[in-house]
């Protein structure tokens, strides 16, 4: 290929950012601006398989840009779990893109510029995130992707968006500057290091109690994986325009904090000190409650976006678990679940947003008797649903599976328990919505006359993820294999840690 | 001429000061000053660069050796601290001629330069001065300059905030005056190197310790550490927005620097540190300050008002860092002395824009001006993410040798407070933002155009300058740890309460 | 013994009568007189630091060897100067409040911006 | 007290008592500053402040306890200070062992000037009494800021007949005036110029010769005063003065001496140490004389300002009192 | 013999001087108005600091100091009445009446 892997890695993370400069530019001509962003993201995703190509072959890429402070260097390098969210991010972006230009011009929202470019480099930060080789740079991409959705989240600039994002800065900056700041600079204090290591940067003879600290500071720092008491952001935030909706709150943002959750439990801690750690305990109940909570409190919302939005956090409660179970299949689980959940969820924002440009309908309740309409978008909408239900033939089946083995092999029975039952409360919160849909039953839906679907970019988005279900299903081999390598990288170093 | 370097850093502006009154035309004055800060910024680069290379500088003024004579002495610190106050001065000079010709009659302007020259030079004297005696006198140059260009203000609230700051600033000079008189009457000399030797003899004596509290609180007045603050937020607000900026940025640090110059090098830290409960008092008149101030300023609506109060929070910090007293807690100050003169630069002189063209900065005024003035805005949310201490911003910088002060200190509450006091800054930063990208602009201002390049150049030099130095901290970083290394002298690192 | 210190404890009573001055009154120009007292009383001090039993003034004559100590004079012949610059200045800002205000009454001064603001 | 014109002479009073007291401490020369500044100078000031914002207080109702609290604590902490002082003129305190005996045993060497004072002020000290000169200066600049005001013709009128009225009635104070006014320039010069051998120097020489002035002013009128005295000149004269103190200073520098070294100025050191002296007192006299003109010239001109504004409204309300 | 003459003649002065002082002093204390009480204060206060100066001329006769007391005397002479006439000016012109006799 013409570029070195490394070169890939670096542009990876400053594509989007360029293209930004090329949407400013371009801004006055909505073609050109949207045929930039197309480009980007096309571009994007070509470096991000081709890395992906490269640690298949097992290359190790990594690459170092300056030093922010001593010892603090912003530095980058491809592993597994990073390699797994670069994809799926990069990938839903481009499909985002299509369907978003779709969705704005049929809405045709104000200052859509301003949208592309906040829109570039979010996924600039979010690369940054997930290729991160230490704690610091991840954190600082981490604060960049809060501030760069603020203003997606506040698009509207509407009274209730600007309270929208009063929340949701309040929280993720608070938490992250309160919480997550100070606990990264524990760690630097207490191990020296930031790196993130397999095996973790603590070692073995590290004060338990400090380090279960730093680690509920972890856990509730990371403000934007939603976990229950910090959650309140993520139904906030659904004032944003559906494909911000979609890609931040079922891919970008909300993963950013699972994967940084993730990272942390299996790089900076290691599964071995985890598992001994007198607070996990405390934060896995914690994360069950936030499951079953937020299932609960799904169940009761009319607002689709806002029902969905719930049904988020009560999904990355399911990773959480997965990464602080700290068993194998729960860490492949939970990474896995990061994958399947993303593509069901943005199907699923998808079509809620098709619904809304094509029937301007939001309630639930008005929505019987659409299927007639809209059966695309409901059949997608079904399918979807199945995968975060976790039933054939979706991809979420994987993930599930994986969990509850997880939480089997460290006989969390009450979390299995959990998790089932949330699982039926997903049917319940779900699956009614498309039946209805279908079936209107004995009274017929008035004012649905006249509807059509969705405009065709949108659709053809929507269709794109849906198919994605589907194929992780009947083929999650790759991202099978990146969760595998992750452990794998861990296994070995903790391997040889034990050996000396 | 460069073994001269030190007294020509004070004298260039002292001496230019008079010159300006030749000068006539109010254009040609300005550009005189201009050029005279200018020069002082170079000599302080270069005083800088010879002692980061060199080590120590000591120049006998009079040709008088000390203790007879007064003498200059020049370390990394002084270095550090006059390298910001002639840079800021020069930045922000750059914007005064358009700001002052609108806000400052016709027939002050030059004396309003003169006034500038001379507290400049007044401050620059203090932190370049190893004379306990000769700090008094630089002191009233700069405070007597400081009343009247504050009085200078449109407002007439101007006269009584000025009035306020004169009784308080003089009594502090007195208080201090006291302080060096009673130290004199046990050593029997000002030279502050010599006090340093001498005074451990009689370190046990009342007399000492009383000379320590005064000049210590004469120092906070001029400091406006937390309960002694009064007199800063009126005269911030009213004073001209030039005026505003300038000491915004410097005043407060010089007053820092006579604070870790007395305690550190004259009294020497194990004196300072147990003589007083000194730690502990300033640890919690810091964070108080934090709080306090923090809170004040969510509730102001005039946004001069809202940044003073969040000077005096962030001084807040300084004296938390300084009260942590290791060599990592007072680089944490020494690097927010100089990160924090860039942030509050920027934003004051971004205020001074929005004066310019409004003639206001009550709160309401700020609506919509994010379309309307979009760098200045830019420029003033670049320097409210400082403050808040965003990563890439230099506020994240010192934070965090703020904070790993404090955890190596094994004080983990007051990590947590510091950073919850940081979300106080959030909110009273988040306010004006709303306002200016998320209302629409009032009718008056409906026709205001962006800020004149004369004040954009300068206020995006310090912008960048937060960035740059947010980025790259190797400079800074390198100064401050030689600085406060330097002070700790023989026992680098080593806090008292270790 | 304390005897020997008599002269200082009268200054520091009077160093606090012009300091209550200045803190106690609401008068502007009042507070201004009690900060010269405040002042001169500091220089009283240091100049009876300066004393030598038995000595005489600093200036070198023919047939004297005890001198008083000159330094203390010189600091405060300069702290004498500041002291007037400062009082000129702050009346010079009570004439300009009497103009703005029309009082030189503290609380006056402070009810009337209270109503501006 | 609620007259604050009484307040003000008392603390003239304290100024001079102050001042006498300083004589019997041996500190001549700061008992001549301060009898000229404490008792002369500033009560002036006050006097014509007073003379703009009325001379009686309102009283005052709040209850200074806590003020009362404060003043106990400083005073408590400063006599609790002083316990462990040397005793009031005990010569073998460190502040008479220390660095002072090298003044009084090496200064005739090394400067040659009798006035031990005057030469640690000019010399060994010269450059805080530069940042005293700059004071001075900045202090005038101050007043000009604060209070100048461009000057219209109808004020100067006004203050005409007003002096032409002022003329019989301040008629023996006038003849006496001019008879004393020389003599007061000539002792100003001759404290000016034998500061080196006796109590005086630059500054009281300044007060001195401003206070003649100011006397001129005060009897003559300022109008008159203003005629035979150019505001901008004074300004120079001001801004001269600090030159001259700092060229002093860049001269020696330049002769590759250290800022201020007066023996750069002349061949043999002590020589030089005498010119420089010389010529920096006569830089702060310059100073010191104008910017007392100044702060003086610039008051009386914001009070004329006021009485002709009364003026005007009597005559508007047609009441026709001249008491003023 | 001549320095006792000397000494002897400067003590009384002195004493004369000191002792119009004091009564100017009680003057200015027990007299009725301004007007009376300024009077003795004028009068007494001229002629004390002559005497007290003549004293201390006395002291040593020779030498510059007999000079400058000269210089000051002359100009108390010119001055303190000059200060007396201005203040009672100021008294008419602010209209004091003078207190008459009230028998």
């Amino acid at each position: 290929m013409i570029l070195s892997l490394e070169s890939m890695l670096q542009l990876s993370i400053i594509v989007p950012l360029l293209a930004t400069i090329g949407i400013v530019a371009t801004g006055s001509k909505p073609n050109l601006r949207e045929a930039v962003t197309i480009t980007a993201s096309i571009v994007l995703l070509y470096f991000v398989t081709s890395l992906y190509q490269g640690i298949k072959q097992g290359e190790s890429i990594s690459v170092q840009w300056w030093e922010l402070l001593p010892g603090l260097q912003i530095s980058f390098s491809v592993e597994p779990l990073g390699m797994l969210f670069a994809l799926i991010a990069s990938f839903l972006w481009l499909v985002t893109t299509v369907y978003s230009i779709g969705y704005m011009r049929s809405h045709n929202e104000r200052n859509q510029t301003r949208f592309y470019t906040c829109f570039a480099i979010a996924i600039g930060s979010v690369m940054g995130i997930a290729f991160a080789d230490n704690l610091f740079t991840l954190f600082i991409f981490y604060e960049v992707l809060t501030l760069s959705t603020y203003p997606l989240v506040t698009h509207a600039g509407t009274e209730e968006a600007k309270k929208g994002g009063r929340i949701y800065l309040g929280i993720l900056l608070g938490t992250s500057i309160a919480f997550f700041l100070l606990a990264i600079v524990s760690t630097w204090f207490v191990a020296g290091t930031l790196d993130f290591k397999p095996g973790g940067v603590f070692d073995s003879n590290v004060n338990k109690t400090v380090a279960g600290v730093i680690l509920i500071l972890f856990v509730f720092g990371i403000g934007k994986a939603a976990i229950m008491p910090f959650h309140r952001w993520l139904p906030a935030a659904m004032v944003a325009p559906t494909p911000v909706s979609a890609l931040l709150h079922a891919v970008a943002v909300v993963k950013a904090g699972v994967f940084t959750i993730l990272k942390v439990c299996v790089l900076i801690f290691g599964i071995d000190l985890l598992s001994v750690l007198p607070t996990t305990q405390f934060l896995l109940y914690l994360a069950g409650a936030s499951v079953l909570l937020a299932s609960l409190v799904a169940m009761r919302q009319d607002n689709l976006k806002a029902r969905l939005a719930y049904s988020t956090v009560s999904q990355l409660g399911y990773v959480t678990i997965g990464a602080l179970l700290a068993t194998s299949s729960g860490v492949i689980g939970s990474s896995m679940h990061i994958g399947m959940h993303a593509f069901g969820k943005i199907t699923l924002f998808f079509c809620a947003g098709a619904i809304l440009v094509a029937a301007h309908k939001s309630k639930i309740s008005e929505m019987r008797g659409l299927g007639r309409q809209m059966p695309i978008t409901m059949v997608a909408f079904f399918i979807a649903s199945l995968s975060i239900i976790g039933v054939p033939p979706a991809g979420g089946t994987w993930s599930k599976w994986f969990l509850l083995m997880g939480t089997m092999e460290a006989q969390q029975w009450v979390l299995m328990v959990i998790l089932m039952i949330s699982s039926l409360l997903n049917i319940a919160y779900l699956l009614p919505i498309p039946f209805r849909a279908f079936f209107p039953g004995t009274e017929t839906p008035t004012g649905n006359a006249g509807i059509k679907e969705a405009p065709l970019l949108s659709l053809i988005a929507l269709c794109i993820t849906t198919l994605g279900c589907v194929i992780l299903f009947v083929y999650p081999q790759p991202l099978y294999e990146l969760a595998k390598a992750i452990l794998a990288t861990s296994e070995l170093t903790h391997g040889l840690t034990h050996g000396k | 001429m460069l073994a001269h370097l030190p007294i020509l850093q004070v004298i260039v502006p002292l001496m230019a000061a008079p010159l300006c009154l030749l000068i006539v035309r109010p254009r040609l004055v300005w550009l005189f000053t201009l050029i005279v800060s200018g020069l002082a910024f170079l000599i302080s680069v270069l005083l800088l660069q010879q002692v980061m290379a060199s080590g120590t500088i000591i120049y006998g003024l009079g040709g008088w050796d000390a203790p007879w004579g007064i003498e200059y002495r020049i370390d990394q610190l002084n270095a550090l601290l006059l390298l910001i106050i002639s840079a800021i001065s020069t930045i922000v000079l750059l914007a005064a001629h358009t700001s002052i010709r609108q806000e400052i009659s016709e027939d002050r302007q030059t004396f309003f330069y003169v006034l500038y020259l001379l507290s400049l030079a007044g401050m620059l004297g203090i932190v370049a001065t190893g004379d306990a005696f000769n700090v008094f006198v630089f002191l009233e140059i700069s405070s007597l300059s400081a009343y009247a260009l504050i009085a200078l203000g449109k407002d007439r609230r101007a006269l009584w905030a000025s009035y306020q700051y004169l009784i308080m600033g003089t009594i502090g000079a007195t208080f201090i005056l006291i302080g060096i008189g009673l130290m004199y009457q046990m050593t029997g000399t000002l030279n502050m190197d010599d006090l340093s030797r001498r005074l451990p003899e009689v370190a046990n004596t009342r007399t000492v310790f009383t000379a320590f509290a005064f000049v210590i609180v004469g120092v906070c007045l001029k400091l406006a550490l937390f309960p002694l603050h009064l007199w800063l937020p009126n005269a911030y607000a009213y004073a001209p927005s030039i005026v505003t900026a300038f000491f915004a940025a410097t005043a407060t640090k010089v007053a820092i620097y006579l604070l870790i110059r007395f305690t550190f090098s004259v009294f020497g830290l194990s004196f300072s540190f147990t003589a007083l409960p000194l730690q502990i008092l300033f640890l919690i008149l810091g964070l108080a300050g934090i709080f306090v101030a923090s809170t004040i300023a969510i509730y102001q609506t005039n946004i001069k008002h809202l940044f003073a109060y969040s000077s005096i929070a962030q001084i807040g910090y300084m004296i938390v860092g300084f009260s942590i007293s290791t060599t990592t807690g007072l680089m944490a100050t020494l690097l927010h002395v100089f990160n924090h003169a860039l942030m509050k630069g920027a934003l004051f002189l971004a205020l001074g824009a929005v004066m310019y063209r409004i003639g206001s900065v009550q709160l309401n005024q700020f609506q919509g001006l994010g379309r309307q003035m979009p760098f200045t805005m830019a420029a003033i949310v670049i320097g409210g993410l400082s403050l808040i201490g965003v990563p890439l911003t230099v506020g994240f910088v010192s934070k965090w040798y703020l904070i790993l002060a404090a955890i190596e200190n094994g004080w983990w509450p007051v990590a947590v407070l510091i950073l919850l006091g940081s979300l106080l800054a959030v909110v009273y930063v988040w306010r004006l933002v709303e306002a200016a990208y998320f209302k629409s602009p009032l009718a008056a201002n409906e026709t205001v155009k962006e800020a004149p390049l004369s004040f954009l150049i300068p206020i995006w030099i310090l912008v960048i300058a937060n960035l740059y130095f947010g980025i790259d901290t190797r400079l800074s970083v390198e100064v401050a740890q030689a600085a406060s290394q330097g002070l700790f002298g023989g026992l680098s690192g080593v806090g008292v309460n270790q | 013994m304390l005897l020997g210190l008599y002269n200082y404890w009268i200054v520091v009573v009077l160093m606090m009568i012009g300091f209550y001055i200045v803190i106690a009154h609401g008068n502007l120009i009042k507070k201004i007189v009690g900060l010269t007292i405040f002042q001169t009383s500091v220089f009283i001090f240091y100049i009876s630091m300066a004393k030598v039993e038995g000595g005489t003034a600093p200036i070198i004559a023919e047939g004297i060897k005890l001198f008083s100590n000159p330094l203390p004079h010189v600091l405060i012949l300069t702290a004498i100067v500041v002291g007037i610059a400062t009082t000129a200045v702050g009346l010079a800002l009570v004439v300009r409040i009497k103009e703005a205000y029309g009082s030189i009454e503290e609380e006056e001064i402070q009810k009337k911006d209270n109503l501006d603001c | 007290m609620k007259d604050l014109l009484a307040v003000v002479m008392l603390a003239g009073i304290y100024g001079l008592l102050s001042a006498s007291f300083f004589v019997t401490m041996d500190a001549v020369d700061v008992a001549f500053t301060e009898a000229s500044v404490g008792a002369g100078i500033s009560t002036l000031l006050m006097l014509v402040t007073i003379t703009m914002t009325g001379r009686s207080e309102h009283p005052t109702r709040h209850k200074p306890v806590l003020a009362l609290a404060v003043v106990v604590i400083t005073g408590g902490l400063l006599i609790y200070g002083t316990l462990d002082m040397p005793h009031f003129g005990y010569a073998e305190a460190p502040v008479h062992t220390h660095v002072a005996p090298h003044y009084i045993n090496d200064s005739m060497q090394e400067i040659g000037i009798p006035n031990i004072v005057t030469s640690v002020l000019a010399s060994y000290r010269g450059f805080d009494t530069f940042g005293e000169v700059v004071v001075i200066f900045t202090a005038g600049m101050g007043i000009l800021a604060l209070l100048s005001m461009v000057r219209r013709r109808e004020d100067s009128a006004s203050s005409d007949s007003l002096n032409d009225s002022m003329h019989e009635q301040y008629l023996v104070l006038r003849i006496v005036t001019k008879i004393l006014i020389p003599f007061i320039l000539l002792f100003a010069l001759y404290v000016q110029f034998h500061g080196d051998y006796g109590p005086g120097g630059g500054f009281q020489a300044g007060v001195i010769f401003a206070a003649a002035i100011i006397l001129y002013a005060m009897l003559f009128g300022m109008s008159t005063a203003r005629r035979v005295i150019n505001q901008s000149y004074i300004r120079f004269f001001a801004a001269i003065g600090v030159l001259l103190y700092g060229c002093v200073g860049v001269v020696s520098l330049l002769n590759g001496k250290n800022f201020l070294d007066y023996s750069a100025l002349s061949a043999d050191p002590v020589a030089g140490q005498h010119l420089g002296i010389l010529l920096i007192e006569l830089g702060v006299g310059f100073t010191v004389a104008s910017v007392m003109v100044i702060i003086f010239f610039n008051f009386e001109g914001r009070r004329e300002k006021l009485q002709s504004q009364e003026n005007k409204n009597n005559e508007n309300n047609n009441k026709g009192n001249k008491k003023t | 013999m001549m320095d006792t003459l000397m000494n002897i003649s400067s003590t009384l002065f002195l004493l004369t001087g000191s002792f119009l002082c004091i009564s100017g002093g009680v003057g200015i204390l027990r007299f009725p108005d301004f007007y009376t009480r300024m009077h003795a204060v004028g009068v007494t206060d001229t002629s004390a600091t002559a005497m007290i100066l003549i004293g201390l001329m006395l002291q040593n006769p020779d030498g510059l100091v007999v000079i400058k007391l000269i210089i000051i005397l002359l100009m108390t002479l010119f001055i303190s009445p000059t200060a007396s006439h201005a203040l009672a000016r100021a008294a008419i012109h602010n209209n004091h009446k003078p207190v008459l006799d009230k028998t």
